[in-house]
C-alpha cells in the first residue's frame, strides 16, 4: 500500500511491522511524531506493545535495555540532544550486545537551541558500538527499520536509524507500506538464547577484570566485522522479498567515472539530480552514497576509490578541530592504497541549512578548478567574510 | 502508635537462601544482609536489577553471580527505568507475578537516580524498589551523597569542614508520588524488613523501601558493631521504623527507646569531630523530625476507605 | 516539476493544506513532496509551507525558493512577508480574502486568485470563530484557479486526511472552488 | 561449571560471547580474610556458679520454658534430690546472682524448682550408667548432707547404708525447719526417693553410743554429718533457769509434736534462722513473740524473706540489744535484763561488733526465752585421729578428713550452715569417696567438674555419662551482666507466688508459701536470660552477612559455622544475647 507519508510516520510503521513489543521514548522535537503515532497505534490496538512513558532519554535507552535483556523486542527513538544525553546507555546496549533498533533523527545539537538538520549528533555516538544507517528517503526509513532488527538480531548489536531532522522527518512523499504478513514472513519473531528468567537466574552485565574485558570487546568489534556481511545479505534478502534492494552503500555511475561525489543522508537525493546533469555534460563523474556507517564498509570504499582521480565528500557535521566525519573516515579506509584519489572535504547544510543541486554543482566546480584538496575541510555556503 | 511489629519474636527466619557464600562485602556488610533478607521475603520468581553500587562489586565479577535469582546490572541512575523495563518485558511475556525488585545504594537513590526513581514511582510502576542506605558513597571510598547526615564526615566533607545540610528525606519525595507504599526499615530488625517487603510485594504498583545499612569502614565502626548501631539508629529516633500507605497514611510501627543521640553518634568514628553543641543542634533536629512523623501518623488519611 | 509555496499563519493549517494537495496529486498518480518550512510553530506567527509535484522521484530536498504558484491564507501576511520572492511570472497568487483580484494590482505581474476562504470555514464552523481553519476552502480554490489537481481528488484527499469533519471540509472545498475569483 | 574453582579462559574460543555469568562466587573462600574466628561456647551462667547445691538452674528452666517440667524434675535430680526441700527452704543465692536483678527482678528460681519438684518421681533415678561397685559407704547422720551424698553414692553403685541418732531421718530438715516452711509430707517424700534409690537408712543409731566408731569403719568409706545440735550458750547470770528454752530444742519438740507450754509473752534472743523459725513457731503456739539481737538489722544472718514474713505475721524485732541475766523469782523464771548496744569495729566474721552502751540496762519480765545465738557440734565421740578445730571437722577442700577414707561434710564440717550447703558438701563428698573407691586422684578431676570459677560440683560432669559434658557450661568464665546484649530482652514482672493468709497464721503450721502454678510458671521461666547458653534464637544466623552461619540439619539443635566463608566480622558475637560465643585467635 503506497501513502504519502512524513519520515517520523514511516518510521513508526517500521517498527509497528516489526512487532516490536516495547517502546519507551521521550519526546524531542524533530522526533515527536514518532511517539504519537506509536501512541496512537499502542492505544488503539493496532500495535500490540507497551509503550513506556519515561521521564528522560536516557531512561528510555535504559528501559528498553532492560526490556531486551528480558526478552522482547524493543525500540526507541531520539535526536540530538535527547541523543547525546542516552550516550552512556547507548554504550551499555552496545556492550551487553542488545538487538535494539531507534531511530534517530539528525538535529544539531546546542546551544544555540537549533532543530534542524545535522549529523553531528549520531555521529558523536559512532563509538558506543551501534551500527548506524543514514538513510535517504522516507522510504528507506521505513525499509531500515525493519532491516535494522534482522541485522541487529543475527549480529546481535543494536542498530541505529539516522535521518535528517525536516528534510526527511517532516517531509511528506510517497511511501510503499508492505503487508505486514509481508514483513512476518521476512522478519523472525524474536527468541533469543538469554533473557532474565527466574527458571535460569543468571547475572548480566557484571564487573569484567583487565584479564577478560578486552577480549569481551574484541568480540564486540569482531562482530561489526561480521555485521558488514549480514547488512549486505539482509538487504539483498530484503531486495527479493520486498523489490527495495539494499546495501551497505549504493553507487551511481562509479564504474568509469573518474570523480566520485560521497553523500549521505537526504544530501544524496539532490546529488543524484547534480551526477544525472553532469553526466549528460559529458563529465566522468558518480556518486557513492554511504548508507552505513558502522561498521565502515572500508573494503567497498577502496574497491570504488581505488583507481579514481578525484573523491569529493559532502559532510553535514564538523568533528570540531578536525572537520567532516565522513571525509575523514574515507580518507583513513583509503590510506593504505598505492592508488588512490584526491579527497576534496566539504562541509555543508549545518543546522538545516539547505543542500542544493546548485550548491552542489558549486563544490564540483570547485574541485574541478583547484589542484589539490586544502588541507582541512572546506565549509561551503557561508556568508561571506567581508 | 502502632507497635505491631515485634521483631524478635516474629520468627521464624525463611530458611531458603538466594545468596550464595563467596560474595565480595566488606566485614559486617549491612548491605548484603539486606539484599538476603528481602530475597528470602521476595522469593525465587524474583528479578532484581541493580544500579551502580557496593552491590556492582558484591554480587561478584563476571563470569560470577552469588545470586540465584537473575540480575541486571544497570547504570547508576537507572534503576527505576531499567526495573520498568523489566516490569514491562515480563508484563508483556505474561509475567506479571514475577517481582521485580530494584536494589539500589543512596547515591543510586537520592542523587543519581532521583529522576528515574520519580519516573517509576508517577508511573506506578509495578516493581518493588529498595534503597539500600549506607549514607554515602562508599563503593567509590566514602564520598557524601544527599543521604549524608549532617556534619558527618566522608572523604569529601572532611572532619575540618563536615556535611553541611540535613539528610534528605527520600520517604516523603516518595510519598509525594503517592505510591501505595513506602517504608523504612533497619537491617538489625531483619523480620520487619521482612515483612515489610512481603508487605511490598504484595502491592501492586510501586512500593519503596528505605532500609538503613551500616558500613563498617565508611561509618569507621567496628565491623561487629554493625547490628548495633543500626538498632541505635531507631532507638535515638535518627532513623524511625514506619510505613506510608498511598502516600498518606503513616504507622510508626516501632516506639524508640529515645536513647540520645549522643548514644548513637559517639560509636561512630565519622562523627568523633562533633562538639557537644553539635550534638545538640543534631537531637534538637531529630526531635523535631520525630515530632513532625508523630503529627503525620496522626493525621486521618485523604481517602478514609483506603 | 511544480513548485508550491504556502504561507500562512500557525493554526491555519497551511502545513496540512499542503498535505492534502500532495496527497490528492499522489491519488492522481503524481509524485510528490510536501513538507513546513522548517521552524517553530506557534499560534498566529507566519508560517510557510511547501508543495512539490513532478512525474518523477523529487530528489531536491530543499525549500522552495522559486515557486510556481503561491497560497496565501491569510492576506494580512502580504503586509508582513515578501510573498512574491522567487515566484515564477505568471504563477498564481491565490489568497484568502474578501476582496477582488484587481485589488491586488500591486503585487505586480502574477495571476490573482480571490477566495473569501474565512467565511466559508466560519460558515461551516471550522476552527473557531477568530481563528478559522482555511485550509481545505484553500486546496479547493486551488484546484479551480490552478487547474492542477481535480477537485474531487481534493475532496478525497480531505476525506483521508482531515479527522473531524471531513464532510464539512469538503464542502469547504466544494464551495472555494465554485466561490474563485480569478 | 564448577562452583568450586574459578575459571580461567585459556583461548577466544572457550569464552562466552556475552557478560552473562556462568557460575558461582562459591571458589572464592572468603574465611581466608578473617582475622578472629567466631565459636559457639556454653559459658557458666551465675545462677549456676552460684548455686551451693550445684543444680544446673538455667538448664532446667530451659526445658520448663518448654513445658517439658518433668524432664525439669529429672534434671534437678541429676544433680540434687532435694528439689521440693530446697524450693522451699532453699536461700536461693541462684536468684542473687541472676543478671536478670540488674535489668528488672531476678527470676524466681526457687519457685520454678518447687513447681518441677510437684511432678510425680520417676521410676529410676537419673541414669548413671555405672554397675554395682559391691563397695559400702557408712554415713552418719540422715540430714541433706548425708542423704544427698547416699543418693548419688547408690546411683554410681555403692552400698550407702545412713545411721541416724533420732527416730526419722531428715537431720535439720526434720528438726529444724518447722513445717509451715517445710510440709513433713514433702521431706518424707524426698527421703522415700532416696531410700527407693538403694540407699538404707538407720535411725535411732547414735554414734559413739549406739555403734561403735570400729564398726562404722569397717565400711569402705565413711562420710560424717552430724550437723550441730548443740545449742550455745550466752554465758550469763541464770542461763539454766527452768523457762529458759534452746531454740533447737524448742523446734525439734514442735517438730516431733510435743511443744513446750509458752508464756504469753516469748522472748527470742538471737538473730539466725534458728531464733526467726523459733519465733514464728513460737507466735503459731499462740504467744506474742519479740526477738531482741545486739546487732542492726544489716548483720542478721536470718534469711531476709523469713525475717520479713516473721514481722509481717507480727513478731517484733528489737535491734541492738544485749541480754545482761536472767531474771529469777524463786528459781523461776522472772524476766530479762537488756542493755543497748552500739556497733563498733569490725570482728572476725566482718560484721560491726557490738558494744554495750553503759547505763542502758532495762528490765522485761518474761516467762518463757528462747536462746538462739548459735549451735556447735558434738564430736567428742570421734576418734582421735580425725583432727577437728573450734568444734568442726578438719577437711580438705573436697571434703576428706585427716582419715583417709573419712570424709565429712554438712554443718559439722563447714563453717556456712544451710540446707543448700550441706546438699553440695554430700555431692562433694560423694564424688571424692567414688575417686577414692576407684583409686582415683580427686585433685585432678576437681577443676573439671567445677561449676564456674568458683562453684559447686556437678555430679553430671563427674559421671561424664552421656551428653553431660554439655551441661552447667564450661570451667571458668561466669556470664555477667555486662556480657549480655540487651536489646533482645524486655523488661517483665517477677511472678508472684502466693502466701497463706495471715490470719491463719498465728494458729496453724499450714505452709505459707504456696508457690507458682500453671501457666505463670511458663512465664516466669521465660524470663530466663539463659547467660552464656545458646537457646537457638537464630540471631548469629540471621544476622551473619555471609551466609556463613548455617543451621544444622533436621533434628539436630544449633548452628555450625562455615568457616570457609566467615570473615571475621563478629557480629554473630555481638549480636549473642546471651554470651554463648566467643571471637579467639584460631588455633
Amino acid at each position: 500500500m503506497k501513502k504519502v507519508l512524513m519520515g517520523n510516520h514511516a518510521a513508526s510503521w517500521g517498527a509497528k511491522l516489526s512487532r516490536v513489543r516495547m517502546i519507551a521514548a521521550y519526546p524531542i522535537t524533530p522526533q515527536t511524531h514518532i511517539v504519537e503515532e506509536l501512541s496512537e497505534m499502542c492505544s488503539d490496538g493496532r500495535l500490540d506493545a507497551k509503550f513506556l512513558k519515561v521521564e528522560s532519554e536516557h531512561s528510555a535507552m535504559a528501559s528498553v535495555i532492560a526490556s531486551e535483556t528480558t526478552g522482547v523486542r524493543s525500540f526507541t527513538a531520539s535526536s540530538s540532544n535527547g541523543l547525546a544525553l542516552m550516550h552512556e546507555m547507548l554504550h551499555w546496549a552496545a556492550g551487553a550486545r542488545l538487538p535494539i533498533v531507534m531511530v534517530n533523527v539528525n538535529r544539531a545539537l546546542a546551544p544555540g537551541w537549533n532543530i534542524w538538520a545535522d549529523q553531528g549528533d549520531s555521529l558523536a555516538q559512532r563509538d558506543t558500538g551501534w551500527i548506524q544507517i543514514y538513510v535517504e528517503d522516507n522510504q528507506e526509513v521505513l525499509d531500515s527499520v525493519i532491516q535494522g532488527y534482522r541485522i541487529a538480531e543475527q549480529v546481535n548489536l543494536p542498530v541505529m536509524v539516522c535521518y535528517d531532522a525536516f528534510f526527511l522527518s517532516h517531509t511528506y512523499e510517497p511511501v510503499d507500506i508492505p503487508d505486514q504478513e509481508s514483513v512476518d514472513s521476512w522478519l523472525p519473531s524474536f527468541e533469543p538464547d538469554n533473557f532474565l528468567d527466574p527458571e535460569n537466574p543468571k547475572a548480566y552485565y557484571g564487573l569484567v577484570m583487565p584479564d577478560n574485558y578486552m577480549e569481551m570487546r574484541y568480540r564486540l568489534q569482531q562482530a561489526h566485522e561480521a555485521a558488514k556481511r549480514v547488512v549486505s545479505e539482509v538487504g539483498n534478502s530484503f531486495g527479493n522479498h520486498f523489490g527495495r534492494p539494499y546495501d551497505l552503500v549504493e553507487t551511481i555511475h562509479c564504474d568509469d567515472a573518474e570523480t566520485v561525489l560521497i553523500t549521505s543522508s537526504s544530501a544524496t537525493s539532490p546529488a543524484r539530480l547534480v551526477v544525472d546533469k553532469l553526466r549528460d555534460a559529458g563529465r566522468k563523474i558518480g556518486l557513492l552514497k554511504m548508507r552505513v556507517f558502522r561498521p565502515f564498509p572500508t573494503e567497498i570504499v577502496q574497491e570504488i576509490l581505488g583507481n579514481k582521480k578525484t573523491a569529493i565528500v559532502i559532510d553535514r557535521n564538523c568533528s570540531w578541530g578536525k572537520g567532516g566525519i565522513f571525509a575523514d573516515e574515507i580518507k583513513g579506509a583509503i590510506n593504505n592504497l598505492s592508488n588512490r584519489p584526491m579527497v576534496y572535504s566539504f562541509i555543508a547544510g549545518l543546522g538545516g541549512r539547505g543542500i542544493t543541486p546548485d550548491l552542489i554543482e558549486d563544490i564540483v566546480k570547485q574541485v574541478e578548478n583547484s589542484e589539490s584538496p586544502a588541507t582541512s575541510s572546506e565549509w561551503i555556503g557561508l556568508k561571506p567574510f567581508n | 502508635m502502632t507497635t505491631h511489629q515485634d521483631s524478635f519474636t516474629d520468627k521464624p527466619y525463611p530458611q531458603e537462601e538466594y545468596l550464595q557464600s563467596g560474595y565480595l562485602s566488606c566485614q559486617g556488610c549491612g548491605g548484603s544482609m539486606i539484599m538476603r533478607h528481602a530475597l528470602k521475603a521476595l522469593g525465587p520468581d524474583t528479578v532484581c536489577v541493580i544500579p551502580a553500587s557496593c552491590w556492582s562489586i558484591i554480587a561478584g565479577n563476571w563470569p560470577y553471580s552469588s545470586l540465584n535469582i537473575p540480575i541486571m546490572h544497570t547504570a547508576f541512575e537507572t534503576a527505576g527505568a531499567a526495573a520498568s523495563g523489566v516490569r514491562a518485558a515480563l508484563d508483556l511475556k505474561g509475567k506479571p507475578e514475577t517481582h521485580v525488585l530494584a536494589f539500589a545504594g543512596d547515591g543510586g537513590t537520592f542523587d543519581i537516580g532521583l529522576q528515574s526513581l520519580s519516573g517509576a514511582a508517577e508511573r506506578n510502576e509495578n516493581i518493588i524498589y529498595i534503597c539500600y542506605d549506607n549514607e554515602a558513597y562508599m563503593n567509590t571510598g566514602i564520598q557524601r551523597s544527599s543521604a549524608t547526615p549532617e556534619m558527618a564526615w566522608t572523604t569529601t566533607t572532611p572532619a575540618t569542614f563536615p556535611k553541611v545540610g540535613p539528610k534528605k528525606n527520600i520517604i516523603q519525595i516518595l510519598t509525594g508520588h503517592k505510591i501505595p507504599y513506602c517504608a523504612t526499615a533497619n537491617v538489625a530488625w531483619p523480620m520487619d524488613l521482612i515483612a515489610k517487603v512481603r508487605r511490598a510485594a504484595e502491592t501492586k504498583g510501586t512500593t519503596f523501601i528505605h532500609a538503613l545499612s551500616p558500613c563498617p569502614p565508611g561509618w569507621k565502626i567496628s565491623s561487629e558493631k554493625s547490628i548495633e548501631v543500626a538498632r541505635l539508629a531507631t532507638h535515638t529516633k535518627v532513623f524511625p521504623l514506619y510505613e506510608v500507605i498511598n502516600g498518606e497514611s503513616y504507622h510508626i510501627n516501632f516506639e524508640p527507646k529515645n536513647l540520645p543521640v549522643e548514644a548513637y553518634l559517639s560509636m561512630q568514628g565519622r562523627f568523633s569531630h562533633l562538639s557537644k553543641a553539635d550534638i545538640a543542634h543534631i537531637q534538637q533536629r531529630v526531635d523535631y523530625e520525630w515530632k513532625i512523623l508523630l503529627q503525620r501518623s496522626m493525621m486521618e488519611p485523604f481517602h478514609m476507605n483506603m | 516539476m511544480i513548485e508550491i509555496r504556502l504561507h500562512g499563519r500557525g493554526g491555519q493549517g497551511a502545513v496540512i493544506a499542503s498535505k492534502i494537495l500532495a496527497v490528492a496529486m499522489f491519488n492522481e498518480g503524481k509524485y510528490v513532496q510536501a513538507f513546513p518550512k522548517f521552524g517553530v510553530e506557534r499560534r498566529g506567527a507566519p508560517v510557510e509551507a511547501f508543495l512539490r509535484q513532478d512525474n518523477k522521484k523529487i530528489l531536491i530536498r530543499s525549500d522552495i525558493d522559486k515557486p510556481d504558484h503561491v497560497l496565501v491564507l491569510d492576506h494580512t501576511l502580504i503586509d508582513v512577508v515578501n510573498i512574491t520572492t522567487g515566484l515564477t511570472k505568471n504563477g498564481w497568487i491565490l489568497i484568502n480574502t474578501d476582496l477582488k483580484p484587481t485589488d491586488f494590482d500591486s503585487l505586480g505581474s502574477f495571476r490573482v486568485a480571490c477566495v473569501n476562504a474565512s467565511h466559508i470555514a466560519a460558515d461551516l464552523h471550522l476552527g473557531s470563530r477568530n481563528a478559522p481553519i482555511v485550509n481545505t476552502a484553500i486546496c479547493g480554490s486551488f484546484a479551480k484557479c490552478s487547474g492542477l489537481v481535480e477537485l474531487a481528488s481534493v475532496c478525497d484527499a480531505i476525506k483521508e486526511e482531515v479527522p473531524v469533519k471531513a464532510d464539512e471540509n469538503a464542502e469547504a472545498a466544494t464551495i472555494a472552488f465554485k466561490s474563485t475569483i480569478v | 561449571m564448577s562452583d568450586e574453582k574459578p575459571i580461567t579462559y585459556h583461548n577466544l574460543g572457550e569464552m562466552p560471547e556475552y557478560v552473562i555469568s556462568e557460575a558461582s562466587m562459591l571458589w572464592n573462600k572468603t574465611g581466608t580474610w578473617r582475622y578472629l574466628a567466631p565459636r559457639y561456647l556454653t559459658q557458666t551462667p551465675p545462677c549456676n556458679q552460684q548455686c551451693p547445691a550445684g543444680n544446673d538452674v538455667e538448664g532446667f528452666i530451659r526445658l520448663m520454658e518448654k513445658g517439658a517440667i518433668a524432664e525439669a524434675a529429672q534434671l534437678i535430680r541429676e544433680e540434687n534430690p532435694f528439689p521440693a526441700v530446697c524450693g522451699r527452704v532453699c536461700y536461693h543465692p541462684c536468684e542473687t546472682g541472676c543478671n536478670r536483678t540488674q535489668f528488672d527482678d531476678p527470676v524466681a528460681i526457687h519457685s520454678l524448682e518447687r513447681v518441677a519438684a510437684e511432678q510425680p518421681f520417676p521410676a529410676t533415678p537419673p541414669e548413671t550408667g555405672r554397675p554395682d561397685s559391691g563397695k559400702t559407704v557408712a554415713i552418719i547422720g540422715s540430714g541433706p548432707s548425708g542423704l544427698t551424698a547416699a543418693y548419688h553414692l547408690a546411683r554410681m553403685g555403692h552400698q550407702p547404708t545412713v545411721y541416724e541418732a533420732l527416730d526419722e531421718p531428715g537431720g535439720l530438715l526434720r528438726y529444724g525447719i518447722p513445717a509451715y516452711r517445710l510440709p513433713r509430707n514433702i521431706l518424707k517424700a524426698e527421703v522415700d526417693h532416696i531410700t527407693s534409690c538403694g540407699v538404707k537408712i538407720i535411725c535411732g543409731k547414735r554414734a559413739g553410743v549406739d555403734i561403735s566408731w570400729s564398726d562404722l569403719n569397717k565400711s569402705d568409706a565413711v562420710f560424717i554429718t552430724v550437723g550441730v545440735h548443740r545449742n550455745r550458750r550466752l554465758e550469763i547470770p541464770a542461763e539454766n533457769t527452768a523457762g529458759i528454752l534452746p531454740g533447737l530444742g524448742f523446734l525439734e519438740s514442735v517438730a516431733g509434736g510435743t511443744p513446750p507450754r509458752l508464756g504469753q509473752h516469748v522472748i527470742v534472743i538471737g538473730g539466725g534462722n534458728t531464733a526467726i523459725d523459733s519465733a514464728r513457731c513460737a507466735l503459731r503456739l499462740g504467744s506474742d513473740v519479740s526477738i531482741y539481737y545486739h546487732r542492726s538489722r544489716d548483720e542478721m544472718p536470718a534469711f531476709e524473706e523469713e525475717v520479713n514474713e516473721a514481722l509481717k505475721e507480727g513478731v517484733k524485732i528489737h535491734f541492738l540489744t544485749q541480754p545482761v541475766q536472767f531474771l529469777t523469782d524463786n528459781q523461776h523464771l522472772a524476766g530479762i535484763q537488756l542493755r543497748e548496744t552500739r556497733l563498733g569495729s569490725p570482728d572476725e566474721s566482718g560484721r560491726r561488733r557490738p558494744e554495750p552502751v553503759p547505763g542502758s540496762e532495762f528490765d522485761i519480765p518474761v516467762n518463757t526465752i528462747i536462746t538462739a545465738i548459735g549451735e556447735t557440734a558434738d564430736l567428742d565421740w570421734l576418734p582421735p585421729e580425725i583432727s577437728h578445730e573450734n568444734n568442726r571437722i578438719t577437711i580438705n577442700l573436697f571434703g576428706q578428713t585427716s582419715l583417709e577414707k573419712v570424709f565429712a561434710g554438712g554443718d559439722a564440717a563447714l563453717t556456712e550452715h544451710n540446707v543448700t550447703t550441706a546438699i553440695g558438701s554430700g555431692k562433694l563428698a560423694a564424688c571424692a569417696i567414688d575417686a577414692f573407691l576407684h583409686n582415683q586422684d580427686f585433685t585432678g578431676i576437681m577443676p573439671r567438674i567445677t561449676i564456674g570459677e568458683t562453684g559447686a560440683v556437678s555430679v553430671s560432669r563427674y559421671l561424664n555419662h552421656g551428653d553431660a559434658h554439655k551441661k552447667q557450661g564450661g570451667p571458668g568464665k561466669v556470664v555477667s551482666f555486662e556480657d549480655l546484649n540487651l536489646a533482645y530482652f524486655r523488661k517483665s514482672a517477677r511472678q508472684k507466688i502466693t502466701t497463706l493468709d495471715f490470719n491463719n497464721r498465728s494458729s496453724s503450721f499450714e505452709e505459707v508459701n504456696n508457690g507458682l502454678s500453671g501457666e505463670v510458671t511458663v512465664i516466669e521461666a521465660k524470663r530466663c536470660f539463659h547467660c552464656g547458653v545458646c537457646t537457638d534464637c537464630d540471631n548469629c544466623y540471621m544476622f551473619c552477612p555471609d551466609i556463613a552461619i548455617l543451621k544444622k540439619g533436621p533434628g539436630e539443635e544449633g548452628y555450625r559455622i562455615n568457616m570457609d566463608y566467615c570473615k571475621g566480622c563478629g557480629i554473630c558475637v555481638n549480636e549473642c544475647p546471651r554470651a554463648a560465643m566467643i571471637m579467639e585467635k584460631e588455633q
